[in-house]
């Protein structure tokens, strides 16, 4: 069972491979093959879950071949299993699964289907390799190769100008995160001497690592997390990301890669642990994250875009669950998460699909015409807002009373968003499938999605509604996913009863308030937006944080051209071609230059070079009795050198 | 006759046969290229299988005296230092040579310098003899000179002698060095081998001077910051094959030499030029980035990236340690892939649509999946994407450095950002977004440019993905160096 | 008393002759001067007691060189004499170096002791001249006439009318 | 008057030339090319008595002269030149068949000179010879009457040669005053006594002046470049080897071994002599657009390089001019070869003749590149190991480093012309692409020179051991 | 007469000879300097031979040699100043101004 895990991500990445190389014979142009694949996966994944709650396996599992050797460090090829590695791969498994099913409706009659498929499956398995890998110079490999799927996947659509522009930017946003994780790495290397993360774990818990150097490498890591995982201040790639199709949305950028950031916080937890600082930074950021992203959602007109700002904000409270020290509040909120997100974003992708275009003022009352769509995605909102008994409830007042534990004001900005959460997504829910329809051709050209779309939400409806249940019963999910010396995990407790109380009836109320300005007061809204437009400027404008990274590049380009023309005009010109200048200046002043010279001028070091040999030449005048002068200067000299001799 | 010297003379009888073929029976010249340079490649081969992984100690070795006068010898063999190199270079001469059956001017001469290059190329890796290396060292120049200058773009002229007299001076410099060691070695020897063991001991300023001269030479091919400037030019005027060799192979002669020769001779002033050699790395890793990002010309901006690249090697060799050497080895010869592969399609590009303007294209990779493809897996590698062949010699020598230079590596890594974006920014220019009418015209890749360049991606996937191809070859090497250098 | 006379009145000729050669706008002059000049150095040559060389010195360079260079003069017109400078425009650099020569030398020749005479009367030399040329200088005269002839040769290839 | 018979070979040499002068007077027009091949023919006599008789080892003296290995090498490297000047000179066009008799013997009077320069051991003897050299040579100069070029450069020649000659006697003069000999040997043994006599040193001053000019080594250097334009292009070649090379020789016996340049304390003047002589050369070599004044200002600056090994004058370094005399006999030669065949195809000599010489001949334009490389110093040629070993003997002697600096930024800077030529050849293209057919005779000069080209450069071994042994029984 | 006195006139007139060499115009008076200079030389050989070294005849000789020498060099001079004068119509040195740079 366990001895074959390693297989998962290898087989995953056969079916890439074969989907690119053999796809066109393949039944369903090889997603048949990527699904296949994705379910095997899900069944492994499931059937280590159930094991593992039973405990019918040992835990921490950990197996590896040697890779190379570099300089007598080893660095390997392995994996590692617990139940962190577990939780994250019922995740990635399942909603992988999912939304390649729900893709072969979606992408339907694409004319790069099969490679989509491919992409998908590329990404799948790494995604597996980041989950499993036993060495973080592996679990680093896999982490660039999904960033590079979600690069490709964001500009599946290249012919778009913006879906191209989004890939890059996504990818090299995260890719100045990574830049952290890099030297992160270099520091965990040099404190630790190796790559292993059970060896890392190891010193960590020994302590072994000096608190410093574990701070400096948690942050440094932390920013890498930052990138993939859209926090502050690099979050702002993940809206834009929503130019790639729904579903790659709903994998991709709102179930799996976001929360790797959040998955690797938590696998290297044992480092982050040892240094306060680093819980703080992360904790801090999250809460900053999470509100403004939540914030930001408030007046955005595009679906999409409202869920990929819910995303971030979402991750933002993972990452606070972290920083505050409730380990498995913030697994726990991942793994709900990412059921519910992803049930919206393919819900999303049904109404997209339908209507053709992202932007809700041009949609509305579409519950009449997609009644599976509009069930669907009440109940991803409804557990997204954390109304009971829905999964969001289980899990987000869990990190609220992980937040109210560490500090209050981190649970006062955790409220706050908590409320904006429940009012955008009213508005979103009201303005797409309630009230009168806006754009009358769209609407009546929208239609109920095929089987093959709306199977998937409805599963994923379903394990949106009780997972959050289910997974607390009998301190499953706790027992299998915890870190010894993090906060407990206490929904069962009383003292935290008020919490979810407050917390619900916040979300309720702030629904209830966003459902009925949208949908029977709609004037307000607008007059709102006129009376706050600075304020609405800034939310626009997303804190301006696009115009700022925008500067960076700019700066950037500056930069490049400066160093470019020094290098051109200065270092090759006049430097090392040298004087080419002052010899034309020099020839200018010479009238007697010939115009074969200057053809020899465009030269080298030479330049100088010339001019000092046009002046040895001035010598050769061709008169004689000047060749003698100089033949008498030696002789003269060489007189009075005899004489002084 | 060992194994070696075979290797090295079969590129030679070929250049001589080509020379005496008239110079009307083209498909002749080519075939005869052909096989020579796949002789070559097939007796690296050979090589490859016979090379012993477990030791440190030079290999394969054959010692003739050749001008006793000087106690001269030819003193070839190799170690886990040149070996790979060896290899590579027998391997992109093999595919510019396919690639370059496209060249329909002067093919006789053509050939006949590609093949004498290659000679010279394969003598530098191969010598153990400083005299000998030097001779070679030459040898490189004149075929290069001319396959610059007469196959070349609009400014080949200039970029040719340029290339000639910039390289000559370095190498001539390098020859003052040479003989210094030599006298200062007793019994007065050229043997890299004997000579590393002799002037470990000089005198701190001696070494100081020594290693400066033999530097200039070395850097100027590397090139290290502020003697690259001859490389951008010499890049974009050389036709697709020869910049492929030039990246590929020549500016390795410059870190390999610094490797084989100074480092370990001369470890007194290493040490003492370590602050300098650490800020060269940088400001080329981050000063090759920046100039490429401004770059328009899609040659030119491979050729910078070249710049940036070999400033990664540069910052592997500044570690002194193993792991810091073990990358900048593997980084040398990922570098040749990977870039070489990278010129091979921009020639592509330019032999369809004769510019190679970045922004000049548009939406290529709806039209040219192959190219697009290929393109992306090898600009993926160059940016250091794990998994492709970049990323680990990259790592290495990021790991490697971090020890002893951690603010610097830390600048460096700014490199690493400004590379994918310069790179990514030129994929979104020319492949995506909606596709230019303009190039409609044009053919996806034909089958003489995929059996040049698909090799290439293949060994850039499979070292990504299992390093030990390269790094059991380097390893008892480099450990054996860094034991003598500390 | 009479030697010294007769010394600085050769010195005189040749110097003021030296000068009219090099100095005198018409080359006639200058070849004639020249020719004074030589005289001047045989007149030297014979209060010196070299007897052998003051006869070569007469026959070879007087009536010889000097009367060839007469004879180009007149060839190769001397037309333009009174006409043209003669001294071209470097005449001060020249004056200048010839100056810094003949200081150097003079301090030169100031190491020879100003009191040396010569020890013995002079002799006949041409025996003794001619015993030499015979013996170990029998090869250099003969490489002179080689370079006689060669020179020879030269002049009659150049001196040659034209002919072709 | 002792061991007359050591000069068998100049006494032969010297009568071969007077028998053609006289043969020329007779023979029919049509047939006097066969008085080039009689020249040719004594030439390679005289050149197999060289090397039979001595072997570069057998040494003898006579009263005047000497016979040591050294200058047997150098009258080895004189008659090669002189096989190879006639040769060039058979299909030469400006020599009137009538003259033919006066041009081979006089060629054959200057070798001669030249053979007798090199084993010269007193002034009287050195000066006559020198005279031989340059008479002879300065009417080979003037050998194209019609041609005022010629005619300029061998005014030009002379007059540089006369006032140097009138230098040099001077200088000798005072030596004798000094010494109260022109022997060498004796003026060496007393080389001790008249350290503190300028009047010593103005004379070894001013001999210094006359093979200065004859090397052309700056500032003496001027009437090179103008004669060998001027000059009928087998002399030019023949100048700048045989001739330069002749009094190199003499030079290094005199101021490398007999009374060394230390002794006299001038040798810093001739380092920096050396200097400049390079440095001029390479720079002003940098505008020609005529190829046998570029060849020229080449010639004086390989001559500068020569010059190091003198300043040297270590063992090292004297081998290092003696194994640099043969690189560049055979290189230079070879390149007037290419030059002459060129220009007899062109008409020209400016530059512009080569323009797409590759397409026409790419034989003879690879071989010009390995004449030009080899002058440059690129390996395998033997040039490069020439320049390897004065390079060498520079560092090994620590004091002239610099020197070895300055050659090295020469070569640089040598390149830049040298690959200008090859740039033509192969670069450009030509209006005319008509073939450039090569005679057989010019064929065979420039055959054997690029086969020792290539030859000496990778297998020096022989020559060095050569050199060494002329070295070490130098005097 | 001290031996000073002869070679005195000598270095003057070898100076004079310079003078003329470097400043005449006209190519035969350049020719007629450089006899000037030879003979300076010629004064000195025979100035050494008979103050210092008298009894021996080697400065004779050479005068002798010299003497040969220089009428040599000047039918050679000569000679080629007929042929370039048959060219270029002229004995001024600074016509002779093709070859130059």
């Amino acid at each position: 069972m366990l001895e074959y895990v390693f297989i998962l991500p290898l087989l995953s990445f056969a079916a890439a491979g074969l989907i690119l190389a053999f796809g066109r014979w393949l039944p369903l142009k090889g997603a048949s093959a990527g699904i296949a694949v994705a379910a095997w996966g899900f069944s492994q994944a499931l059937l280590l879950f159930v094991k593992a709650i039973r405990g019918g396996i040992t835990l921490p599992y950990e197996v590896s071949i040697p890779w190379f050797s570099f300089g007598g460090s080893q660095a390997t090829l392995g994996v590692y299993v617990d139940g962190l590695t577990i939780a994250m791969l019922l995740v990635v498994t399942a909603v992988s699964l999912l939304v390649q099913i729900y893709s072969t409706g979606y992408m339907h009659g694409d004319p790069r289907f099969k490679r989509f498929y491919a992409y998908l499956s590329l990404f799948t398995a790494s995604m597996l390799g980041v989950t499993l890998t036993s060495s973080m110079m592996v679990f680093f490999m896999c982490w660039e190769l999904v960033g590079v799927c979600s690069y490709l996947l964001i500009g599946f659509w290249f012919e778009k100008q913006s879906a191209a522009y989004a890939g890059k930017k996504a990818f090299i946003t995260t890719k100045l995160g990574d830049l952290g994780f890099l030297i992160g790495l270099l520091c965990l290397f040099y404190a630790t001497g190796t790559f292993e993360i059970s060896k890392i774990l190891e010193l960590a818990h020994a302590g072994a690592i000096p608190a410093a150097v574990a701070g400096t490498a948690a942050i440094l890591l932390f920013l890498v997390a930052a990138g993939k995982s859209a926090q502050f201040p690099l979050f702002i790639w993940l809206p834009d990301a929503m130019e790639g199709p729904s579903p790659v949305s709903a994998l991709i950028h709102a179930a799996t890669m976001v929360a790797a950031g959040v998955y690797m916080v938590a696998r290297l937890y044992a480092v982050y642990a040892l240094s306060p600082a680093a819980m703080n930074v992360v904790a801090w950021t999250g809460a900053l994250t999470a509100f403004m992203a939540a914030s930001l959602a408030l007046t955005c007109f595009d679906l999409k875009r409202v869920l990929a700002f819910s995303t971030v904000s979402q991750l933002g409270y993972m990452m606070m669950a972290l920083g505050a020290g409730a380990f498995t509040a913030g697994m726990f909120h991942l793994t709900t998460h990412a059921y519910f997100k992803a049930l919206l974003f393919l819900a999303a992708g049904s109404v997209i699909h339908a209507v053709h275009t992202n932007d809700m003022r041009e949609m509305g009352g579409l519950r009449h015409k997609m009644p599976v769509t509009y069930i669907t995605f009440l109940l991803g909102t409804l557990a997204l807002t954390g109304i009971p008994p829905f999964a969001g409830f289980f899990s987000k007042d869990e990190v609220l009373a992980a937040a109210l534990a560490r500090n209050p004001y981190l649970f006062a900005v955790g409220a706050m968003a908590a409320a904006m959460t429940a009012f955008y997504m009213a508005r979103a829910l009201v303005m797409t499938f309630h009230g009168k329809p806006k754009d009358a051709q769209k609407y009546d050209h929208a239609h109920e999605s095929p089987a093959v779309m709306t199977g998937p939400l409805i599963l994923l409806a379903a394990v949106s509604v009780v997972s959050g249940w289910v997974l607390t019963r009998h301190e499953m999910f706790e027992k299998l996913v915890n870190f010894e010396g993090a906060l407990p995990f206490e929904l069962h407790h009383v003292s935290h009863g008020a919490v979810a109380v407050f917390s619900s009836i916040v979300a309720a109320l702030s629904m209830t308030v966003g459902a009925w300005l949208y949908k029977a007061r709609p004037e307000i809204p607008a007059l709102l937006r006129e009376k706050f437009s600075p304020v609405v400027e800034m939310l626009e404008k997303r804190y301006w944080l696009d115009a700022f990274f925008l500067k960076l590049v700019d700066i950037g380009d500056r930069l490049s051209a400066f160093m470019f023309s020094f290098d051109f005009n200065f270092l090759d010109q006049v430097v090392i071609d040298g004087w080419a200048w002052l010899t034309l200046k020099l020839s200018r002043l010479q009238g007697w230059l010939d115009d074969h010279v200057v053809d020899a001028a465009v030269d080298v070091t030479g330049a100088a070079t010339l001019s000092a040999g046009r002046v040895a030449r001035l010598a050769q005048t061709g008169l004689i009795q000047n060749y003698l002068l100089f033949v008498a200067i030696a002789v003269s000299i060489f007189a009075a050198i005899a004489f002084a001799g | 006759m060992s194994l070696l010297s075979l290797i090295v003379i079969t590129p030679l009888i070929g250049a001589l046969l080509i020379l005496a073929i008239p110079g009307t029976r083209i498909k002749l010249i080519q075939g005869v290229a052909l096989v020579f340079s796949a002789l070559c490649l097939v007796l690296s081969g050979q090589l490859y299988r016979v090379f012993d992984t477990t030791t440190a100690a030079m290999q394969l070795v054959q010692r003739v005296s050749w001008i006793p006068a000087f106690n001269i010898y030819y003193y070839v063999g190799v170690d886990g230092l040149s070996v790979a190199l060896v290899i590579l270079t027998a391997l992109l001469t093999v595919l510019a040579i396919i690639y370059s059956f496209n060249i329909t001017l002067r093919v006789k001469e053509f050939f006949f310098w590609f093949l004498l290059l290659e000679v010279g190329m394969l003598g530098v890796f191969v010598s153990l003899d400083f005299f000998l290396f030097y001779v070679f060292w030459e040898l490189t120049l004149v075929p290069m000179y001319f396959l610059i200058g007469v196959w070349g773009g609009p400014k080949k002229e200039y970029a040719a002698i340029k290339f000639f007299l910039y390289t000559l001076f370095g190498s001539l410099l390098m020859l003052l060095g040479i003989l210094a060691l030599y006298f200062n070695s007793t019994p007065h020897t050229f043997d890299m081998v004997e000579l590393i063991n002799q002037a470990r001991l000089l005198p701190l300023t001696m070494q100081i001077w020594i290693f400066l001269a033999l530097y200039v030479g070395f850097a100027i091919k590397i090139p290290a910051f502020p003697f690259h400037t001859w490389l951008p030019l010499a890049h974009v005027e050389a036709p697709t094959g020869v910049s492929v060799i030039l990246a590929g192979v020549l500016l390795k002669m410059g870190t390999y030499g610094i490797m084989r020769v100074s480092f370990p001779a001369l470890p007194l002033a290493t040490r003492w030029f370590m602050p300098f050699l650490i800020v060269i790395a940088v400001i080329n890793i981050v000063y090759g980035a920046f100039c490429a990002m401004a770059q328009k010309d899609l040659k030119k901006m491979v050729a910078y990236s070249s710049v940036n690249h070999m400033g990664y090697c540069l910052l592997g060799m500044t570690a002194m340690s193993a792991i810091g050497f073990n990358g900048a080895v593997l980084q040398m010869i990922t570098h040749g892939l990977i870039t070489g592969s990278l010129f091979f399609l921009v020639g592509v590009i330019y032999d369809r649509a004769h510019t190679r303007d970045i922004d000049a294209f548009g939406g290529l990779a709806a039209r040219f999946p192959i190219y697009a493809g290929l393109m992306i897996i090898q600009v993926m590698a160059s940016l250091g994407l794990p998994g492709l062949a970049g990323f680990v010699g990259e790592f290495l020598c990021f790991l490697g450095a971090f020890n002893s230079w951690p603010y610097y590596v830390g600048i460096a890594t700014i490199g690493i950002l400004v590379t994918a974006a310069f790179f990514l920014r030129m994929i979104e220019k020319v492949f995506l977004g909606p596709f230019n009418e303009k190039w409609a015209g044009l053919k996806d890749m034909d089958l003489r440019e995929l059996i040049a360049i698909v090799p290439l991606a293949v060994l850039t996937i499979v070292i990504g993905i299992w390093p030990r191809f390269c790094l059991d070859l380097i390893d008892p090497t480099i450990t054996y160096l860094v034991g003598i250098i500390k | 008393m009479t030697e010294q006379i007769i010394f600085y009145l050769l010195a005189a000729v040749i110097t003021l002759a030296a000068l009219g050669v090099v100095l005198l706008p018409t080359l006639m002059h200058s070849a004639l001067c020249l020719g004074l000049c030589l005289a001047g150095v045989a007149g030297i040559f014979a209060s010196l007691g070299s007897d052998f060389i003051f006869a070569a010195q007469i026959l070879v360079y007087v009536g010889g060189i000097a009367v060839l260079i007469l004879f180009v003069v007149l060839l190769a017109g001397s037309a333009s004499g009174r006409i043209t400078r003669q001294i071209n425009a470097q005449w001060l650099p020249a004056l200048l170096l010839c100056g810094l020569f003949g200081w150097a030398f003079l301090k030169i020749v100031a190491h020879f002791s100003f009191g040396l005479a010569p020890q013995s009367a002079p002799e006949p030399t041409v025996r003794a001249l001619a015993g030499l040329m015979l013996g170990d200088y029998a090869v250099p005269f003969e490489l002179i006439s080689i370079v006689l002839l060669a020179s020879m040769t030269g002049a009659v290839l150049f001196g040659r009318r034209k002919a072709e | 008057m002792t061991n007359l018979i050591l000069l068998n070979p100049e006494i032969i040499l010297a009568a071969a030339g007077l028998f053609i002068l006289l043969a020329g007077a007779f023979i029919e027009e049509a047939r006097a090319k066969l008085l080039f091949h009689l020249g040719t023919i004594s030439a390679l006599a005289v050149l197999g008595m060289i090397i039979a008789h001595a072997a570069f080892s057998a040494y003898g003296a006579g009263t005047m002269w000497i016979l040591d290995p050294g200058a047997q090498l150098f009258k080895f490297i004189i008659l090669t030149a002189t096989v190879f000047t006639l040769l060039l000179s058979v299909n030469y066009a400006a020599i009137q068949p009538r003259h033919i008799g006066t041009y081979t013997a006089l060629l054959l009077w200057a070798s001669c000179g030249m053979m007798l320069l090199s084993g010269a051991m007193d002034l009287i003897y050195l000066l006559i010879a020198l005279e031989l050299i340059s008479i002879s040579c300065f009417i080979l100069t003037g050998f194209e009457q019609k041609n005022p070029r010629s005619a300029e450069g061998a005014i030009k020649y002379f007059l540089m040669g006369g006032l140097s000659t009138a230098v040099t006697i001077y200088g000798i003069s005072l030596f004798y005053g000094a010494t109260g000999t022109t022997s060498l040997f004796s003026g060496a043994s007393a080389v001790g006594l008249h350290l503190n006599d300028p009047a010593y040193l103005m004379g070894m001053l001013f001999l210094l002046v006359g093979f200065g000019f004859k090397i052309s080594m700056v500032p003496f250097h001027f009437w090179a470049p103008d004669a060998y334009e001027g000059a009928p292009t087998p002399v030019t070649a023949y100048l700048s080897v045989a001739s330069k090379l002749a009094a190199l020789g003499a030079m290094m016996r005199i101021f490398a071994s007999v009374i060394p340049h230390q002794a006299l304390n001038i040798t810093l003047l001739i380092a920096g002599l050396a200097a400049l002589t390079m440095t001029l050369g390479n720079l002003t070599a940098l505008f020609q657009t005529n190829i046998k004044r570029l060849l020229a200002y080449s010639s004086i600056a390989q001559a500068g390089y020569m010059l190091i090994g003198l300043v040297v004058a270590d063992p090292i370094g004297r081998e290092s001019v003696f194994f640099y005399a043969l690189a560049y006999l055979v290189t230079n030669m070879g390149a007037f070869a290419v030059a002459m065949i060129v220009a007899g195809r062109t008409g020209s000599y400016e530059l512009e003749a080569y323009d797409g010489l590759a397409r026409r001949s790419l034989g003879l334009s690879i071989v010009m590149v390995m004449f030009l490389l080899s002058l440059a110093g690129i390996p395998p040629l033997v040039g490069f190991i020439a320049k390897f070993y004065v390079f060498a003997s520079a560092v090994n002697s620590h004091q002239f480093l610099w020197l070895a600096v300055l050659g090295v930024v020469n070569s640089v800077v040598s390149v830049y012309y040298y690959m200008n030529i090859a740039r033509r050849m192969f670069f450009l293209e030509s209006r005319d692409t008509s073939p450039v057919e090569t005679d057989i005779y010019t064929a065979c000069v420039i055959g054997i020179t690029s086969a020792a080209t290539l030859f000496m450069g990778l297998l020096p071994e022989t020559f060095m051991r050569l050199v060494k042994d002329c070295v070490s029984f130098h005097l | 007469m001290t031996l000073s006195h002869y070679l005195a006139l000598s270095g003057v007139l070898f100076a004079i000879g310079l003078f003329g060499v470097l400043t005449r115009r006209n190519v035969i008076g350049i020719l007629m300097s450089i006899e000037l200079m030879l003979n300076a030389a010629n004064i000195n050989f025979v100035a050494f031979n008979r103050f210092l070294y008298p009894g021996r005849y080697e400065g004779h000789l050479t005068v002798i040699f010299i003497i040969t020498l220089a009428a040599a060099e000047v039918v050679v001079g000569l000679a080629l100043v007929m042929a370039i004068y048959k060219n270029l119509k002229s004995v001024y040195v600074e016509d002779y101004n093709i070859l130059k740079g």
